[in-house]
């Protein structure tokens, strides 16, 4: 490997990040499973950043995956896109920030659409006047959520408790990067790196003193695949890519996985476990899966913040083998208690992967 | 009968997606569903550049145009600048107008995509939500899920959550109000059109199919496209 | 014939370059050439074996060279900076200093490989084991074996095809036309120097459009067994041992196909020599939209430009294999002659009007 | 145990490395004139079992060329031996041969 | 008691070869089929049987046939056989007339000399002394011969004599000395003790003194016996075993017992072993001269049988154009042969054509003739179309039984061996032709038209286009005019050799065009080269093969091969450009006049034709 290259690459796809004043979009998924990822999110950016960032409570969904599983028409999500460009209007914000990687994708994508054709722009104003008597303006800056940390990893690197760096060999932790497929590869110029390359989280494993493993799969989707995963009968398929991935990393021996999509943490981590059931495989070392954290819940750690603040005890993959790793402390009564700190019980233990 | 091409050629992504195809096979390399279902996004550029009709609406009523998982990959490589992603995307929403989604097993599951994001949409104000991901339709959600949702409102308000309130926060309560714009949304866009087409299309087919037809959230028929694999949608290597 | 005081400026001595200016010094003409390297020869100089046939480049180049006479004059690392017409004749100025007076140009200013590193997922100059066949034509040159970077005799080796060429993304959709039978030549040789090896080709069509390009086709299956895969390659990863992972689609198969191999060679394409752009500024040529220099007539006078006096022959009117870089400079040549000797522009436009 | 609903899916990919391609070449020692084919399918074109079924000399032995053998029984056992690809073939590939080469290799194999 | 240890060898060999003698028959009668026992059963008592002993004389003993095809190796057989039978005879005579018994031990006429050692002087012991001699001199004659056809094998007018197996050559060289060596145990033991006549006394007398000696005469005696008991044991294991079989194959041949083509039955076992390996049909066959291929030819094929040793290019790499049957002096069926062998290697193999029940084909349409253009016609157009053509001038009710998709006939799985795999061809054919309910079937290849007539058994009538041209010729229902053409007519194998139509085509084309001969026609025809029997040959070795056949046929004079078969025809044509390859159809069609009668006769006929033609 020749990094010299990499680097080349990367510096041909640098993007604008703007650097305070954000409108921030939640996404559906990464709330519903890891919503302390955008909890951290904010957290960093507003108290050890010291950035503006607005969460509006009348955003809704981009509805992206509506769309993306072929229910709804390009006219209906190209109006819900306007709305949510409205309510930024509306709340003097310009830097939009969507959490999730699907919405990043589409407002990119739509917004590109409005550059070639204007006529669908002003068919998006018609039909967001006649619903709601509403009129927005387009963002003057467009990042997604991991642009943004991205940005600013230096300064969370330097304010961090922590390195990606094993306590007890001082060797640096190799780390899996997984970029949402919905970053880059529709619109490479519009992601850290491009699509072949992407510096996004590379660049965050980085700063943080891990080294990025590149593997055969790395390009290869988590197989959320919107329908394939969602209705029942076509989950073999989304199952099926993830373990493509697995099998392709596993022989690096990985210490954790990150990511930036709201889909893929989750997929990685559920299908670990899927796959010891079925199969009784284990991709992680003596018995654990390979931990998978999304890129706020890594600056989180690193930062120091306690695991159980933002939210790793809902991963079904144990993180603690990286805890140790990395030498964090934690407690381990304190997992499963609410915020009160009452203790509200143990989930089930999973068959056959280590589950603390 | 109608024009089924004209139609394809009317839909911007398609447009967008297919110039002329060489089936060099870049995207079929790396396309997931060529890797796990008998599908191959060039032979779907080849059809529909063929502009033959019996052959589109074949295509139409077949499962072939439901693998894709719509991950994109394919319009990163081709050296022809298509996209066969937003060809199928173009492709389904024609199969779904005209009906013919029903005609396949994997069409047919647009029903319950209708009833699960469509319906989550209109009432959370987000495509998923906690309460309707039922460890009963999803149990690859493992034992952690069923905790979680056992102790949805303390583990989320600990993370941040502001659980099913008004106001800003992870999983809150959507308004009534900007529910209605969203509302008011799908009504002017043609979502609940859409919507209407796939539960009467549906329903028609249901009827056939000897299902009863009572069209709750979660009849026999709802059940049956969710869950039923034929098994049939490997390739045969030979 | 009595000519010799006309003189005739050649931009470029690769072989066309070299070959006009043979024949227009025999016609008896005055002959000045600047090159922009330090030799002469142009590609040929880094070529080791030429196809279909497997002859050394260097017994065609000093073939070439030595038919040169003694007064042609050569400007070595030089560049045309500067160019104005009066009348018949033009003033040319060579790296902004010496200035010489012409009474025709020919450009024979060639063309420049594809820069392969914009390919982002092959790897060019990231993956230590990716090469390009103009390198592969070096490495042959060096040491006339063929080892990976670890320095191994590699056990699978693919080429690839198209790399550069028939490519929006990159935005060359022409193709390249020597590739194919560069590749193949290149297999051919490979298998000979490594004969236990495993040779893949990947291609989207096979175009052995020239004169025994099929026999050695042929050859290739049958005597060195290459294995010919239809599809284009989508993707390379690198493995811990320094060995390759090729992402591709087997077309004919109807599946993707995964193949490991040791040594990936490109097959890069051609693209338009720098210089195109600038003397098209200069000299107000056009460039087709492909960015070779747009002949005025593609079929009746491939070797006028739009401006009287200018002409120009080789690769830089388009992909060329040697000897139809060869053949139109010699036309060129005698398109010049006519010019001169009767005074008038051949050129078809003037014609026609 | 699967209580999921769903099985996972198998991977379409060739694997070209680690396909067993002993019978192929075994096969290919027989009849070396196979090395010929290009791949033209003016053999499945003329073909009659492919008129009546899937069967594609073209493909299933570019297939078994790959090491994708599982189906290569079912599809050979097509064959009506007819001749017509062989006199159709631009390459002179003895497909007749190939044929039988492959049957008696596979019967060899069990 | 005459008995002496030195006649153990002999003995002790004589009892081996006839017990493994018997051991084989009694194996190969066991294949005897029920059908084929009461066939022999009803034979045996008849005048075949005295026919087959009087061809085994002229065969076994006088090889007529060697004869024929060339003297001296006819002489050279015939020395060592009937001589050596004369010798048993003419011995086991002398040997009642001087003991004065019926019967004695059965070495006793053997060694004779040895033990008739006090001569007593009678005048017809010289008589059968010279005799004797007179034989042994017969066989030693032919014993050089065949010493001398080793070293040259081209002076016995044979391309290539051929190579022998270790057991072969053991006996035949143990074979080579079994008569000197008698001949120096006589002449020794005439001059020690007397008798033997102008041979042996000669010999011996010049030996006299010198190596005739008490040890030398108990020596050469030893050294015979051993070199006929070798002999014997090797026998059954050499191609020696001929000379026994062939004696059988000729009985049974007698009886009418015929070789089947799938199936290796008890008259196969007898032809496998009778060939003598003689060499003959090897200048016959075309991949020897015109290839210089020699391994796979028929002698080749049955010794690696008989020694477990067959590969699959020896079995199958073989045009099974028949011409090396007619050659066979011990009259083996080359064809059936080898494809029973063929049938026994790949019986196993499965097969799978079950989609032929549910295949969409265009109906059938009734009519009086249905015409089968056949796979290899559909590559070779021009042939249907002049058929098509012909019916409709000669205004025949016919319909196709393949206008657009054959279902290939089954011959050429059956040639390859696979002939109960075939069936499902069969079979499907077999309905369509009901379905027309024609009362002729009508084919262009010779190749479907064998198969019809052979293993369809069809209740209706079966018939070559050749044939069937000229019965519509004589029948005047065509009109022609003779053109300017000068043609030769190549036999394809399939029809001529094959199915033993030579005529029909002949007349056919002396209506059209004029005729020239060539040594090559008839049985003496050459194959194209194109036969599906062959599945080895690589394509260039195809076309040497048909342009050298081209060239034996034309001679270079004439510019037209006028041939019957699609396969000849594409084999030809593709092979050269020179030559024009036509079908018998096609120089037919070429030459019609159109007949008004006809034409408004046949008025409401195309208009069917148009029908199934639009289908």
């Amino acid at each position: 490997m020749i990094l010299e290259g990499k680097k080349r690459v990367w510096n041909e796809y640098q993007k604008e990040i703007a650097d305070d004043k954000y409108f921030y979009a939640r996404s559906c998924i990464r709330q519903n499973f890891f919503p302390g990822a955008e909890k951290t999110f904010l957290q960093i950016m507003r108290n050890e950043l010291g950035k503006e960032v607005y969460d509006d409570p009348k955003h809704t969904t981009c509805t992206g995956i509506a769309y993306h599983t072929d229910i709804i028409p390009l006219e209906t999500i190209m109006t819900v896109v306007a709305r949510q460009f409205s309510l930024m209007s509306e709340s003097g914000y310009e830097n939009y920030v969507p959490s999730c990687i699907t919405s990043f994708g589409i407002y990119t994508e739509i917004l590109e659409l409005w550059e070639h054709n204007p006529e669908l722009e002003e068919k998006a104003r018609d039909f967001l006047y006649k619903s709601t008597k509403r009129e927005f303006k387009k963002p003057k800056n467009l990042a997604h959520a991991s642009d943004v940390i991205f940005k600013f990893r230096n300064e969370i690197a330097q304010k961090a408790k922590h390195r990606l760096v094993n306590c007890n060999t001082g060797e640096p932790l190799r780390v899996i990067e997984h970029i949402g497929c919905h970053y880059a590869r529709m619109f490479p110029h519009k992601g850290v790196g491009g699509a072949e390359y992407p510096y996004v989280l590379a660049g965050l494993a980085e700063s943080f003193g891990g080294e990025v493993v590149d593997y055969p799969e790395r390009r290869t989707c988590c197989g959320f695949g919107f329908r394939q995963y969602l209705v029942q009968a076509n989950r073999g398929y989304s199952v099926a890519c993830s373990k493509r991935k697995f099998e392709s990393m596993a022989p690096f021996n990985p210490d954790v996985i990150i990511t930036n999509c709201p889909g893929c943490p989750y997929f990685l981590d559920r299908w670990q476990y899927v796959i010891s059931e079925m199969e009784g495989k284990i991709y992680g070392q003596n018995g654990h899966g390979i931990p998978v954290l999304t890129f706020e819940e890594l600056a989180g750690l690193m930062m120091g913040y306690n695991p159980w603040d933002i939210g790793l005890q809902m991963h079904q993959i144990s993180i603690e083998p990286l805890l140790d790793k990395i030498g964090i402390e934690y407690n381990m009564h304190n997992k499963y208690c609410d915020a009160e700190g009452n203790f509200m019980g143990k989930p089930e233990i999973p068959e056959l992967v280590k589950f603390y | 009968m109608p024009d089924y091409y004209q139609q394809l050629n009317a839909d911007i992504r398609f447009k967008e997606g297919l110039r002329a195809c060489i089936n060099c096979g870049t995207c079929s390399a790396i396309c997931p569903a060529g890797a796990f279902y008998n599908y191959d996004p060039k032979k779907i550029a080849t059809i529909v550049q063929n502009r033959n009709e019996e052959a589109l609406i074949n295509l139409l009523k077949s499962d072939t145009i439901w693998y894709c998982g719509e991950c994109m990959s394919c319009k990163t490589r081709c050296p022809r600048g298509n996209t066969p992603g937003l060809i199928i995307m173009a492709l389904r929403q024609l199969s779904i107008e005209s009906g013919l989604f029903v005609e396949s097993e994997k069409g047919r599951q647009i029903l319950a995509l209708k009833r699960t994001i469509g319906s989550n949409i209109l009432n959370y104000g987000y495509c998923v939500h906690v309460e309707t991901v039922s460890p009963e339709m999803h149990p690859e959600q493992g034992p952690i899920w069923k905790w979680i949702r056992k102790h949805a409102e303390k583990v989320y308000n600990r993370l941040g959550g502001n659980y099913n309130k008004l106001g800003a926060g992870a999983l809150r309560k959507i308004s009534d109000e900007d529910l209605a714009e969203l509302d008011s949304i799908f009504h002017i866009t043609g979502a609940h059109s859409r919507f209407d087409k796939i539960e009467s299309f549906s329903k028609k087919k249901a009827s056939e199919m000897g299902y009863d037809t009572k069209q709750e959230a979660m009849d026999p028929y709802f059940l049956m496209v969710y869950r039923h694999d034929s098994g049939t949608h490997f390739k045969n290597k030979a | 014939m009595k000519e010799t005081e006309k003189h005739i400026l050649i931009v470029g001595a690769g072989p066309a370059g070299i070959e006009a200016a043979e024949h227009l010094s025999d016609l008896g003409y005055q002959i000045s050439i600047v090159e922009k390297d330090e030799a002469i020869g142009g590609k040929l100089n880094n070529w080791h074996q030429l196809f279909p046939d497997h002859r050394p480049a260097k017994e065609v180049l000093s073939h070439l060279v030595n038919k040169l006479p003694k007064n042609v004059k050569f400007y070595l690392n030089s560049t045309v900076t500067k160019t104005i017409k009066e009348e018949n004749l033009f003033n040319v100025e060579i790296n902004g200093k010496t200035k010489i007076q012409c009474d025709s140009i020919l450009l024979t200013v060639g063309f420049d490989v594809f820069d392969a590193r914009i390919k982002e997922e092959y790897g060019y100059g990231i993956y230590d084991n990716v090469v390009t066949s103009a390198d592969l034509e070096h490495i042959f040159n060096q040491n006339n074996k063929i080892l990976t970077t670890q320095g191994k005799i590699p056990k699978k080796i693919a080429f690839i095809n198209c790399v550069g060429s028939r490519d929006e993304k990159v935005g060359n959709l022409y193709c390249s036309s020597v590739c194919c039978v560069t590749g193949v030549k290149q297999a051919i040789e490979a298998k000979q120097m490594a004969p236990d090896a495993e040779v893949f080709m990947f291609y989207m069509d096979i175009r052995m459009y020239g004169r025994f390009y099929e026999d050695l086709y042929l050859e290739a299956q049958e005597k060195y067994h290459v294995q010919f895969i239809r599809g284009r390659l989508s993707e390379v990863a690198e493995l811990q041992d320094g060995s390759l992972l090729l992402k591709a689609d087997d077309t004919l198969a109807g599946c993707p196909i995964k193949v490991h191999a040791d040594l990936v060679v490109l097959l890069i394409g051609f693209v338009p020599a720098a210089s195109c752009n600038s003397l098209s500024k200069m000299l107000n040529i056009e460039c087709a939209k492909d960015g070779f220099f747009a002949p005025c007539d593609v079929h009746i006078d491939r070797n006028s430009t739009g401006t009287e006096g200018i002409y120009m022959a080789g690769a830089c009117t388009g992909p060329k294999n040697l000897e139809a870089s060869l053949a139109d400079a010699r036309s060129a040549a005698l398109k010049i002659h006519y010019h001169l000797v009767h005074g008038k522009a051949t050129n078809l436009i003037n014609e026609l009007s | 145990m699967n209580h999921f609903g769903f099985t996972i899916n198998k991977d379409n990919t060739i694997d070209y490395d680690n396909n067993d391609r002993s019978l192929a070449n075994e096969v290919l020692s027989h009849e070396p004139s196979l090395y010929r084919c290009i791949q033209c399918g003016s053999c499945a074109g003329t073909c009659t079992a492919g008129s009546f079924t899937d069967y594609n000399f073209r493909k299933m032995h570019l297939l078994m060329r790959r090491g994708e053998i599982q189906h290569l029984r079912l599809a050979v056992e097509k064959c009506i031996l007819c001749g017509k690809c062989q006199l159709i073939c631009p390459r002179g590939v003895n497909t007749r041969n190939v044929i039988r080469q492959i049957r008696i290799a596979l019967d060899k194999m069990n | 008691m005459k008995f002496d240890p030195f006649v153990l060898p002999f003995t002790v060999g004589l009892t081996f070869m006839i017990s493994v003698l018997l051991y084989q028959y009694f194996r190969w009668y066991l294949l005897l089929s029920a059908k084929e026992k009461t066939i022999v059963r009803t034979n045996l008592f008849t005048k075949r049987t005295f026919f087959g002993f009087r061809e085994i004389f002229s065969e076994s003993l006088f090889h007529k046939k060697i004869f024929a095809k060339n003297r001296l190796l006819g002489y050279m057989h015939m020395s060592l056989a009937f001589g050596w039978f004369l010798l048993i005879i003419v011995g086991h005579l002398e040997t009642s007339a001087y003991f004065g018994k019926a019967f004695e031990a059965p070495y006793v006429p053997i060694f004779l000399r040895f033990f008739q050692n006090e001569a007593t002087h009678q005048t017809a012991q010289f008589g059968y002394w010279f005799v004797m001699d007179t034989i042994l001199l017969f066989i030693l004659s032919g014993v050089f011969l065949a010493w001398y056809k080793r070293k040259k094998a081209k002076k016995f007018g044979l391309g290539r004599a051929t190579k022998h197996a270790i057991g072969d050559r053991i006996a035949l060289t143990v074979l080579w000395f079994i008569f000197p060596l008698r001949l120096l145990a006589e002449s020794i033991t005439s001059i020690l003790y007397g008798g033997g006549s102008y041979l042996t006394f000669g010999l011996g007398s010049l030996m006299e003194g010198t190596i005739a000696n008490e040890h030398t005469f108990y020596f050469s005696w030893w050294a015979y016996s051993i070199s006929l008991g070798l002999f014997f044991i090797f026998l059954p294991f050499s191609r020696y075993m001929h000379i026994p079989t062939e004696i059988g194959l000729i009985m049974l041949r007698n009886w009418g017992l015929k070789t089947e083509k799938n199936k290796m039955s008890c008259i196969s076992q007898f032809e496998l072993h009778s060939c003598s390996s003689c060499g003959i049909c090897l200048d016959t066959c075309q991949l020897t001269t015109d290839l210089n291929s020699c391994y796979s030819q028929a002698p080749y094929l049955y010794k690696s049988v008989r020694n477990a040793n067959l590969t699959d290019a020896k079995l199958n790499d073989c045009l099974m154009c028949g011409r090396c049957e007619l050659s066979c002096v011990v009259g083996i069926s080359n064809n059936n042969l080898r494809q029973s062998i063929r049938n026994k290697v790949s019986n196993k193999t499965e097969s799978n054509l079950n989609y032929l029940n549910d295949i969409k084909l265009q109906p059938i349409n009734k009519a009086d003739v249905i015409y089968f253009a056949g796979c290899m016609s559909h590559l070779t157009p021009g042939i249907k179309r002049a058929m098509e053509s012909i019916f409709k001038a000669a205004s025949v009710n016919f319909s196709h039984l393949d206008q657009y998709e054959s279902v290939c006939c089954g011959r050429p799985m059956m040639l390859a061996g696979m002939t109960k795999q075939a069936l499902p061809l069969i079979n499907k054919n077999k309905d369509l032709i009901a379905q027309s309910g024609a009362k002729i079937l009508v084919t262009s290849c010779p190749i479907c038209y064998k198969v019809f007539k052979e293993d369809y058994n069809l209740d209706i009538e079966v018939v070559h286009h050749t044939t069937y041209l000229q019965n519509l010729i004589d029948s005047g229902k065509l009109r022609l005019q003779k053109s300017e053409m000068k043609v030769v007519y190549h036999d394809p194998c399939e029809l001529g050799r094959g199915s033993g139509i030579y005529e029909a085509p002949r007349q056919v084309i002396k209506r059209v065009a004029s005729l020239k001969k060539t040594d090559y026609e008839k049985e003496q025809a050459l194959c194209c080269g194109g036969s599906l029997a062959n599945t080895i040959l690589t394509s260039s070795e195809r076309n040497i093969l048909a342009n050298a056949a081209l060239k034996k046929m034309t001679n270079d004079k004439i510019h037209t091969v006028v041939t019957a078969c699609p396969l000849c025809k594409k084999t030809f044509a593709s092979a050269q450009k020179e030559i024009a390859i036509k079908d018998i159809a096609e120089i037919v069609e070429m030459n019609l006049i159109p007949m008004k009668v006809i034409r408004t006769k046949s008025k409401k006929v195309p208009s069917e034709l148009l029908l199934n033609n639009n289908i």
